[in-house]
């Protein structure tokens, strides 16, 4: 279980080459990249602000809720914070598994719990201005199936 | 003495990101009155409780919880990760 | 959309970056890897026989549904034939799309149909002899959920 | 003349992987039933038509689905991919 809160940009393949290398007897990974989307041009970048140390505590606690309530060989989290260009990875979860079906739902779970539960608030900055994204009710939705 | 964190437009409405402050406050809610009154951009803060989160000591929480023996209180909107 | 029927192996983080790379405005990328469990010592390869011109044809077609289901950007799969060692690598499927939801249903879907529907045949060759895999009534039950 | 095909233990069993048929049969089910008259190994790879699938020119198809015009068959068991 490794999760990295971090200003610094990664390397999707990297990381998911890594994270594959490490497991053993495992039958499906799963992983889930999240991309700054330019929104048709209108959205030059993004800023990223965290709650260090309650950020950390938060995910792993997802984590490891996880772990618990699927049978996973591992699970990786990255999070970026700090001012993020368009094309940008933002974050990137990754599990490992005897099976596709508890690899697909503890992405799908942690996914859920990160777009609404993590310490995170992203402000877009764009050509008509900076402004914190809202949060939408289906994210708080998505999150009654769990 | 008791640790005040604020996160994204929380923080932009209050001007600063952290502050200690000298309160005997008997819950979150007494805190943010007692903010509230003290200055103009506290009471522009938390005009709309319903588009606020606290945090205490890192653990989410409720504007009724204590705040005996709480070192960090954190007020910030709704989070949108990911 | 690419589609990849081969017998040589494939590296994951490669795959997954040049998928990535290829995306323009795509907020959400996973990525599922199949890899050769080794049962805990007791299978040492394993054998898959497909039907050439079948095989691809089947898998474009449910590449075409999954694009027609979800709004996607962008699907890969890669599948292996031939003999495969444990832990070697057997197929990959990415989705690319603007929301995670998406994403992720399409990459459900098409591992569903993958299993049960698409012509590959899979023998297991372990330490006690070789047996061919048989259809799973769960792989079957995957399929109602669409 | 149709072009017949076997995948995985069907193969093994008939002892061949593809061959060229000479047969007037109308459909899939009677293929089978001539093809097991000939010869034992095709008895033997038939026996359990519920454990087989068939394809027509490439595409899954039922055992009383006609023959005319058809080029390709192939049987072979339920799919096991992935």
């Amino acid at each position: 279980m490794r999760l990295a809160v971090q200003s610094e940009t990664f390397d999707l393949g990297e990381e998911a080459n890594r994270f594959a290398a490490a497991q053993s007897g495992a039958g499906a990974i799963v992983t889930f990249t999240g991309i700054v989307r330019d929104n048709g041009g209108t959205l030059s970048a993004m800023e990223i602000e965290h709650y260090p140390g309650m950020t950390e505590r938060a995910i792993t606690a997802m984590m490891t809720e996880a772990q618990t309530r699927w049978a996973l060989h591992d699970v990786l989290v990255i999070h970026r914070y700090g001012r993020l260009d368009a094309n940008a990875p933002i974050m990137m979860v990754a599990t490992a598994a005897p099976h596709r079906a508890d690899a697909f739902s503890a992405a799908e779970f942690l996914m859920d719990y990160l777009k609404s539960r993590a310490p995170f608030w992203k402000k877009e900055i764009g050509v008509d201005g900076t402004e914190w994204v809202q949060a939408k009710d289906e994210d708080e939705a998505a999150l009654t199936r769990w | 003495m008791i640790d005040v964190l604020y996160f994204a437009w929380v923080r932009e409405r209050v001007g600063l990101g952290r502050e200690k402050v000298d309160t005997s406050a008997a819950t979150v809610r007494d805190l943010i009155a007692e903010l509230s009154a003290r200055e103009e951009r506290y009471a522009a803060a938390f005009a709309d409780l319903a588009s606020l989160r606290v945090a205490l000591d890192q653990e989410l929480s409720s504007f009724d919880a204590p705040l005996a023996g709480v070192r960090e209180v954190a007020f910030f909107p709704p989070m949108t990760g990911g």
